[in-house]
């Protein structure tokens, strides 16, 4: 997919790229998968609250050997630490805060994203009976603000930016901004905006790998 | 660094507008931010709306506020009460909207505005006045009325401890309404009787997670002052 | 009102008449007023669980001047104790402990019962426009089992156990028993069924303070 | 003298009858009541519907439970996840019925059922596969999707401490769902790692009052069974 004239972002890069717009004071929940690597790329100096949605505020990064406490995890089910100021709560004061829009931010991985904002992200077609949602419907529907981490395009190079969602929806009209390893784009009332793109991209060869209209700023 | 602890009164209202539906804790005196309601008396904010448990008594705090006439509708469950003088003589005169709500949908609106749910049906109420014109519907053969979520823009909130992200602890019974009104407004000012350290708050102890917190100001009470206002 | 052949129990030989049906290990909220008497009557070793609706569980007795904590008070603005095993909560808790059918019992005052439960205490008239309900209606919906404990009739001898209630009611079909300073009576769904009377009264002189038809057992 | 407290697991199992909905608590390992789940295993109860946030892991567990065909329904948020073999095998054999619930609503209509709410409106899953055939409402403008409370007949949780009136702690991330669940069954059956005496637990950090607990029985868990099932 890659051609001379540009270099598409690593997924460290991607997750480097998104951490940058986070600023200090945010409450944030980062998804399973690729958006927890955010977490890697806040410095501790700027302080952002990680939430998860087991029952945690002010999550810390992977613990040290020593740090390791089994019955503390993430939504990943990873083993994670506590920040001083860090609190418990069950999980329906979890998803409170999450439905009640409490949080600034949430950053998802998707299958799709269209133009409208509506996400896909949990099921690959409606014929598989027990696709697993998580929280991701919750999440979409009750952040302040939805952002998409993603690979532009899959695999097999097929447009993941859509006109409209082709899997079963987790959300309509939720996603505000989407980060990919070719962009950052806003999803507005007119459509995707490119806001950025990587050195040596360009407009038309990012068309050419998008599903929808792609317009610039202004 | 996150600081939400403010440096004066003046700091903490900046910003409450006129017309705000304002969310006041406490239950009578008890956990009652008496300092932060003065501190919106001195800030000159008018035709509120004011939610809280009672309708305030004597002539000071709450009742206070709304003898200034600043508050246009109180929505309470037990606006009569000993001392509320100044609600009645108010209310007498049409000079204050009143809506009475059950102590249960009032605390469980207060809950669903914060939790993001925007309505819910209850048993509680059907078939009564304060049931008259809502929506109502059978569940398991039980009817039920529909109720709304109460929002705020602004919570007044009394706790016992809280660090600069704004964790909270409550002591004894004056948690009462004061975490769950927390949760249910855009701006939520605390009053604490004692400001400690990040990490001082026992994480498995926090009662109310900074997130619903906006600022907070040390206001030590003395148990002296609570037991002087609630005789 | 009283006759020669029989005596009209106190406030306090009524509480001290519920108390004795409150078996160890119920949960119980009292009501404001008279209600608040009946802990009084349970003997500490045997365990009842007094919850208040400002949020605690296992309310001790008034407190002497030494434990008196102006911070600790009940539904009524007493100052209590708590007794070792209590616990504090906020509002929405409380009220779902209530509204969710947790507490065996409620046990509340009244300004009229009818003969099919349905009771009315908070309000003496529809005119009335600054009534105070508190938590009358979410007990008396919510509770498992409501109890009215109340004088047979008004001060001017005015039934207060009705065909059908005159005062706007708290709640539909909730009492299941009523504890007068004349008798004990349940509420079925044949009515009014008495199961105990103040010695000497007969139920002929009963029926006659009472406003419905009054039925014996069997 | 009230005494939660059981002395074996068939006295904690006794009267679990065939056909119950029953909660699990925890999120994958933590916090889950292996022990009870083993004690319902020996009991034998079936036909059951379980509801817990996975669908066991391996062949222990809750994952054992269903490779007995003990569990003809399985409702929870994320049924297909690492070592979930023993459900995916059955749901390919129709030989379970599966509920798929959006994690955030699941706890809520456990909190709704423990909280006398029978049913409430969320914006969660408007629109998607998960809202079909419900009923939908719009509220300031938000379309929503009504969702009924999950009552259950039995709750298997499992807590840090408790006490002979069953009030509870949790253990860091093993609160999750264990405090909602104990409030939404006709029957809570507790396994803690240490039971201690009344007064043990400070009232102001009780997070599951005993009024929500029936049966409590001492299980020490120690973190090294908890990785290892995590692993």
């Amino acid at each position: 997919m890659n051609d001379l004239s540009f270099q598409t972002m690593s997924r460290k890069q991607m997750a480097e790229r998104l951490a940058r717009d986070i600023p200090e004071g945010w409450y944030v929940n980062l998804g399973i998968g690729l958006p927890t690597l955010v977490a890697d790329f806040v410095p501790q100096e700027r302080e952002v609250i990680f939430h998860s949605e087991n029952g945690l505020l002010g999550m810390g990064p992977a613990p040290t050997p020593e740090q390791a406490d089994p019955w503390l995890i993430n939504a990943g089910k990873q083993q994670v630490t506590l920040r001083p100021g860090g609190s418990f709560f069950h999980h329906a004061d979890s998803f409170s805060i999450i439905r009640g829009g409490h949080l600034d931010l949430c950053v998802l991985g998707a299958f799709e994203v269209a133009q409208n904002g509506d996400i896909a992200n949990w099921a690959t077609s409606a014929a598989d009976n027990a696709p697993a949602v998580g929280g991701a419907m919750d999440l979409s529907a009750g952040a302040k603000r939805l952002w998409v981490l993603m690979e532009h395009t899959t695999k097999d190079g097929q447009p993941k930016l859509v006109e409209t969602c082709s899997y079963p929806l987790t959300a309509l009209g939720a996603v505000s901004r989407i980060y990919t390893n070719l962009a950052v784009i806003e999803v507005t009332d007119r459509g995707f905006i490119v806001l950025e793109m990587v050195p040596g991209l360009t407009l038309e060869a990012l068309q050419a790998q998008t599903g929808a209209k792609l317009h610039l700023p202004g | 660094m996150i600081n939400k602890v403010v440096r004066d009164m003046a700091e903490a209202m900046a910003g409450v507008q006129d017309g705000s539906t304002v969310l006041v804790g406490g239950f009578g005196s008890v956990g009652q931010p008496d300092a932060l309601i003065d501190g919106l008396i001195e800030h000159g904010a008018k035709e509120l709306t004011v939610v809280a448990n009672n309708a305030g008594a004597g002539r000071i705090g709450l009742a206070r506020l709304l003898e200034l006439r600043r508050v246009r509708k109180i929505i309470c469950s037990y606006p009569r009460s000993a001392g509320s003088v100044v609600f009645e003589e108010l209310f007498r005169n049409h000079e204050i909207e009143l809506e009475v709500v059950p102590q249960g949908t009032l605390a469980e609106r207060l809950r669903a505005a914060g939790a993001g749910i925007p309505a819910f049906f209850t048993p509680t109420g059907y078939g009564t006045l304060l049931a008259k014109g809502k929506q109502t519907a059978e569940f398991n053969g039980k009817p039920c009325v529909l109720e709304l979520a109460l929002k705020a823009d602004v919570a007044l909130v009394q706790a016992e401890l809280a660090d600069r992200w704004g964790n909270l602890t409550f002591r004894l019974s004056g948690r009462n309404f004061n975490p769950v009104m927390a949760t249910a407004a855009d701006l939520t000012i605390v009053q604490a009787n004692r400001i400690v350290d990040l990490g001082g708050i026992p994480p498995e102890t926090v009662v109310t997670p900074g997130i619903f917190v906006n600022r907070v100001i040390e206001v030590p009470v003395d148990g002296a002052s609570v037991q002087e206002k609630a005789a």
